[in-house]
């Protein structure tokens, strides 16, 4: 298992940590990360288990990363990278790992990076007609939404009028 | 004379809904204890014939949508008086066996054009399975009338009953004929495991998709006389009719059940592996029947 | 008809009506799961004569099992309005009375009784089923005093109901 | 005055085609009223005939042999079928072909196939017969490549197979000339009963192989489906309704006028209950209702679908009249004049959705029952009539048929026609679905209803559906003097249906369809006494919940019968048509290869003539002397 490291550590511009003993994160700048995850892959990680983003409000930046797993050597690696958070833009994996295709998708709807080359990439997925911010960003107060939209039930002592018994 | 004679027309369909519909209710009892259930109580498929035609809420798709369950629930009407009861000639004298076969068509044709003008494609589905079906169980069912009527040597249902009312029924006379009928029965009842046409999960009940309220009682209604035709036909053609109405409803039940049985526990067939089934089984038990009876 | 035979009527029709519930196999939220078991030999809701139908035509109860989120809502309208007059809608667990554990989701609707009329509720984070059993032999009762007109309410203020569906669905 | 008056009768057709033709020149109206007149007058001048026994007119004479024009019952009946529907055709095709280029020739064209086949009909020997025979194949070759490209293709196939059936037709005639001299059917039949059975079988087969390529009998069939669906709308009822109606006529003229049952019967003696020559046609016929109704199931385009149906229901006639019995005859006789009514109804309907929506791929039609009633209801007459269902008359006819070959325990044949008859109500239904019930696509959304002009055919064909299914008697009057007249014991009947003993049951129609009524009636009170019912729009469907729109194509009408289809495509592998183009191939290597022979310039001639008078002098110089 340690071999694998090594071979991981090798590849330029990675700086790999162990997390534990079968999962490695891997760190890496914002224009190498495709390149990235083809070596990756030559390395025999051929499954993308999922692919997300996570909203660091704090220093203004996404943080993008792509949960892989290799079956030979029975490891977990989560390759890493930070992008600005205004008009943010990936490239897509979709051609070296088919199944980003959708998680891209739902990056752009769920958090506004738009992601270039995807093949559906203008289609709505989820939502419909949402008018309002990508709901799953740190800035989008979601209290705020639901008193805005939707009535709770007022407990039954306020209850005013009789319609809704 | 006359008085008798409205008594009949009003009477037998009667009769016949009312065997009809309490085969169903057995049905239900027997297919919930099988399922080791309790079961509703036994007027259930009254209730819920009464419940649908209260309906206040109806609606249509345009006049073959109306006109389908009507046509359907007449046909099965008219069918009634084309098959003896027992005691009673009825109107056997002007249509023979091969007439029936024709007028039994009516109401599925009529159900059909029905669903189709409800332009929905489970509809659409569920009437071509439905179809295909019938050209399947009908080869059998062709080759078992033709020995029946080679062997009596009349093409009179009336006739043929006679012929074995003494004992000698077709069914000990001619045992392959009567297990190719069987199962022919089977598929003409739509029961298990050839109801593709009309199973839930795939197509949505199928014909029935879009039927709900007056409509769907009429075909149950249509359902019941259904049952009653297709059982009455094979206890005529192959158990003798009967001389009262307790015998007849006795022969009737033990089919039924049996054919419960099957229906509880089989899976359903693939429409093309049914008919594929139905070319190859029954026809070839039919067809030793047949060479059997052509050869004496 | 004069009011005699009017009243037996209605008395005789609501009878049959709450002896053959038809229930419509279409179940939105987690709570589907707690059907099988009602229906299969353990509890057997045949008992009652309720059926699980597949077509809305076909049915009478509509069963909103769980939580109810925006998409869901629309498909749930168009069902209940495809469903032929005296119909019921039975509202499962505490989702649809108040959104439950989704009261703070942005996708899920808070109270289901706003967008079409709520015959019964069962409380609980998906009832057992023996709750659905005493649920349904309540709706048998409510049907059988034609206490449970909630379909004519939906006539009646079927604008208010639009308002509200148009405010989510947009 | 009788006889004169059956020259009229022959020569109104072609008068009218011509006067059409010229009047044409005039102005359209003129056209169309003198079109119409003339077939109309026909029509009429037909009932003068009703009834009468063999009027001959002999009108001219041909190497020594009389032409004769005769008529009696059976070319009366086959007479009322050509005068009726061509007559309907010309009136259908007043509005149908109005855009359609060279008018004047299409009605003078419509006119002489009417005349030809009547000449058929009334001719009273093999030289008449075989003059108007082949009039009526070219005349009809014209009308079908009136479409445009895709039909002269079609037309091609249809000549060329027409045309091999008429030289081995006319092989026949001049096998039979050679012995009786005279070829009016009284002698030709004298002689062929003097003559020795291997003379016989001859003139059977090469007569009968002329009459199955019109018949489109199985394996000779393979032009009938692209010529009637190539066709221009009005032609083709005429082609399905009429022209093989000819072939089914002159079976009847060979089985039971030239030769005779009995004569068939010690020609080859066998165990089999009919004649073993008739035996082999039945076959023939029950094998092309199986597999032409398998085929109809599996067609996409609403006219090849009917196309395939008149195969088999066509096999149906030549079953019937092939079975020798009487019952079965008549049954024959019946079930050409029904498939003649419910055929061209049909293809009347599809005309007129033709004429509307312009396309008749089945997958794109859908939902005309809203905007095109009346045609719904003639298709759906159409469709029940000749689904064989019973109130209408396509059941009287099956049901003969049925009887007779029980009678006859030929128990096999009739596995193959019940199997073909349930088949029918596929292939109907799958007609009557994907055109008039589903979703109207929104291009048709202002379909309208055809002219009354056009409605006049369907109105008259489904009252003589319904007419005939009812009160079977009225037809029957006519089949069975014609039966007696060509010697055979005419089958027991009644107006309504046939009594205990003239078949193993018996049959009153009118009973089924009262009791069918008067349940409808009491149905239909029950229906409207109950809660009334909203009308819907067709997009408020049950979809699961999902919001069907305009755009979604909510409708399943492509590969209705895909599953069926599984059952079956083995069996289509290889077609008729194959085995043809196969012939074709072997012909065109064999002619290239002769082409090497045949060089075409003078010099090898000279060469090949030089090189044979040296072998004969050879030949002569040595044979002599080894003699």
């Amino acid at each position: 298992m340690k071999e694998i490291i090594e071979r991981v550590k090798r590849i330029s511009g990675a700086e790999v940590s162990v997390r534990r003993e079968n999962l490695i994160f891997v760190d890496v700048s914002r224009d190498k990360l495709i390149s990235m995850l083809y070596d990756m892959k030559l390395e025999g990680f051929n499954q993308l288990s999922i692919m997300s983003a996570v909203d660091r409000l704090e220093d203004n930046e996404f943080e993008i990363f792509y949960v892989l797993y290799n079956y030979r050597e029975k490891i977990n690696a989560v390759v890493r990278s930070r992008i600005e958070r205004e008009n943010a833009e990936i490239e897509t994996a979709e051609k070296i790992y088919p199944p980003a295709h959708t998680y891209e998708r739902e990056l752009t709807e769920m958090f506004g990076i738009k992601v270039l080359g995807n093949s559906e990439s203008g289609k709505p997925f989820i939502l419909e007609n949402w008018k309002d911010k990508p709901p799953m960003r740190k800035d989008f107060d979601s209290v705020r939404y639901v008193n805005s939209h939707y009535e709770f039930r007022h407990s039954a002592e306020e209850e005013t009028e009789g319609k809704n018994e | 004379m006359v008085g008798k004679e409205i008594l009949i027309a009003i009477g037998i369909p009667l009769l016949a809904f009312s065997i009809g519909i309490s085969l169903m209710m057995f049905r239900r009892k027997i297919a919930a204890r099988i399922q080791r259930r309790y079961g509703p109580n036994f007027i259930q498929p009254l209730i819920d014939i009464f419940k649908l035609l209260a309906k206040k809420g109806n609606i249509t798709h345009g006049i073959m949508y109306d006109l389908g369950p009507i046509i359907a629930l007449a046909a099965s009407i008219t069918v009634v008086f084309f098959i003896p009861m027992p005691g009673m000639k009825l109107m056997t004298g002007s249509a023979d066996v091969i007439a029936l076969l024709y007028i039994m068509v009516i109401g599925s044709l009529a159900t059909a054009l029905g669903a189709g003008e409800s332009a929905n494609p489970n509809s659409s589905i569920g009437v071509a399975r439905a179809l295909t079906l019938m050209l399947g169980y009908d080869l059998p069912f062709v080759i078992v009338i033709i020995t029946l009527v080679l062997k009596y040597h009349t093409t009179n249902l009336y006739a043929i009953m006679q012929a074995q009312a003494g004992g000698s029924w077709a069914m000990w006379v001619l045992p392959l004929s009567a297990i190719a009928g069987i199962i022919v029965t089977y598929g003409a009842l739509g029961e298990h495991p050839f109801d593709a046409a009309v199973a839930p999960n795939e197509v949505a009940t199928g014909p029935m998709a879009e039927y709900g309220g007056k409509h769907l009682g009429l075909l149950m209604i249509n359902h019941a006389f259904h049952i009653y035709i297709e059982l009455a036909l094979f206890v005529d053609l192959f158990m003798g009719g009967a001389s009262n109405i307790f015998y007849f409803y006795a022969k009737m039940f033990v089919i039924f059940v049996l054919i419960i049985f099957f229906d509880e526990v089989l899976p359903r067939f693939r429409i093309d592996d049914a008919v594929r089934f139905y070319w190859r089984w029954p026809t070839i038990l039919a067809l030793i029947g047949l060479i059997i009876v052509l050869v004496k | 008809m004069d009011k005699m035979t009017e009243e037996q009527y209605r008395a005789i029709s609501n009878m049959l009506r709450k002896r053959s519930l038809w229930m419509l196999h279409y179940c939105t939220g987690c709570g589907a799961m707690e059907l099988p078991p009602t229906m299969t030999s353990r509890y057997d809701m045949e008992r009652f004569g309720i059926v699980p139908y597949v077509t809305p035509r076909q049915a009478d109860i509509l069963l909103v099992t769980g939580y109810v989120n925006t998409k869901t809502l629309r498909r749930i309208v168009t069902v209940y309005e495809q469903m032929l007059d005296p119909k019921y809608v039975i509202g499962f667990g505490s989702c649809p009375i108040n959104g439950g554990v989704y009261w703070d989701s942005y996708s899920v609707i808070k109270q289901l009784d706003k967008y079409i009329p709520v015959d019964l509720y069962i409380a609980g984070c998906m009832p057992r089923p023996e709750a659905i059993i005493t649920a349904f032999r309540h709706l048998m009762d409510l049907v059988d005093k034609g206490k449970a007109d909630g379909y004519r309410r939906y006539k009646e203020n079927l604008d208010y109901y639009k308002k509200n569906q148009r405010k989510v669905l947009g | 005055m009788m006889n004169m008056s059956l020259g009229i009768l022959l020569a109104t057709p072609f008068i009218g085609g011509i006067l059409a033709y010229l009047g044409g020149k005039i102005h359209r109206w003129v056209r169309y009223t003198l079109a119409i007149l003339f077939s109309v007058l026909t029509f009429c001048e037909l009932f003068f005939y009703y009834g009468t026994e063999s009027a001959n007119l002999t009108w001219g004479k041909l190497f020594g042999s009389l032409l004769v024009l005769r008529i009696n019952n059976l070319s009366w009946l086959f007479a009322f079928i050509v005068t009726g529907i061509s007559m309907l055709v010309v009136i259908f095709s007043v509005n149908d072909m109005e855009e359609h280029k060279g008018l004047d020739f299409y009605y003078m064209e419509l006119l002489f196939v009417e005349g030809a086949m009547l000449g058929i009909v009334l001719a009273g020997d093999l030289i008449t017969f075989f003059m108007f025979w082949e009039m009526m194949s070219w005349t009809s070759y014209i009308l079908v490549i009136q479409n445009g490209e895709m039909s002269m293709k079609a037309g091609y196939k249809y000549i060329i197979m027409s045309i091999i059936g008429a030289y081995a037709m006319l092989a026949s005639l001049g096998m039979v000339f050679g012995k009786a001299h005279s070829l009016v059917f009284s002698n030709v039949a004298n002689a062929l009963a003097k003559s020795s059975p291997g003379f016989v079988i001859g003139f059977f087969v090469l007569f009968g192989a002329g009459l199955l390529v019109k018949a489109a009998i199985m394996p000779l069939h393979t032009w009938l489906p692209d010529a009637h669906s190539e066709a221009p709308s009005p032609v083709s009822p005429l082609l399905s309704g009429v022209l093989i109606k000819m072939g089914a006529y002159g079976l009847f003229v060979l089985f039971y006028g030239l030769l005779s049952v009995q004569l068939l019967g010690n020609l080859i003696p066998t165990i089999l209950p009919v004649p073993l020559l008739l035996y082999i046609v039945q076959w023939l016929a029950a094998i092309s209702i199986v597999l032409a109704t398998f085929l109809a199931i599996m067609q996409e385009d609403a006219k090849r679908l009917l196309a395939y149906s008149s195969i088999s229901q066509i096999g149906y006639v030549v079953l019937g009249i092939a079975t020798g019995s009487s019952l079965g005859i008549a049954g024959g006789l019946f079930h050409a004049l029904n498939h003649a009514i419910f055929k061209s109804l049909l293809f009347f309907a599809i005309g007129a959705v033709i004429y509307r929506t312009g396309t008749r791929n089945m997958s794109e039609l859908g939902g005309l029952i809203k905007k095109m009633p009346i045609t719904f209801t003639g298709a759906l007459i159409g469709i029940v009539a000749l689904a064989g269902v019973p109130p209408l008359n396509g059941f009287v006819s099956k049901w003969m048929i049925y009887e007779a070959l029980l009678q006859k325990k030929e128990v096999f044949l009739l596995i193959f026609a019940f199997v073909g008859s349930t088949g029918a109500f596929l292939y109907l239904y799958r007609f009557i679905h994907s055109v008039f019930l589903g979703q109207l696509p929104e291009k048709y959304e202002n379909v309208r209803e055809v002219p009354f002009l056009m409605q006049i055919p369907i109105w008259i064909l489904s009252i003589l559906a319904v007419l005939f299914g009812v009160f079977p008697g009225i037809p029957m009057k006519v089949i069975s003097k014609a039966e007696a007249f060509f010697g055979i014991t005419p089958v027991k009947y009644n107006l309504y249906g046939f009594p205990q003993g003239s078949a193993m049951g018996a049959l009153k129609v009118i009973n089924i369809s009262s009791v069918l009524v008067t349940a409808l009636i009491v149905v239909l009170v029950l229906f409207y006494t109950l809660p009334k019912s909203k009308k819907l729009s067709q997009y408020d469907t049950y979809a699961a919940g999902q919001i069907v729109t305009p755009e979604t194509k909510y409708n399943y009408s492509y590969g209705f019968y895909m599953s069926f289809g599984r059952v079956v495509n083995p069996v289509f592998k290889w077609s008729a048509d194959k085995i043809y183009n196969a012939w074709a191939r072997a012909l065109k290597v064999f002619g290239d290869y002769m082409r090497r022979v045949y060089t075409g310039n003078l010099e090898t001639y000279g060469s090949y003539i030089v090189v044979l008078l040296t072998i004969v002098a050879f030949v002569i110089l040595i044979g002599g002397r080894l003699w």
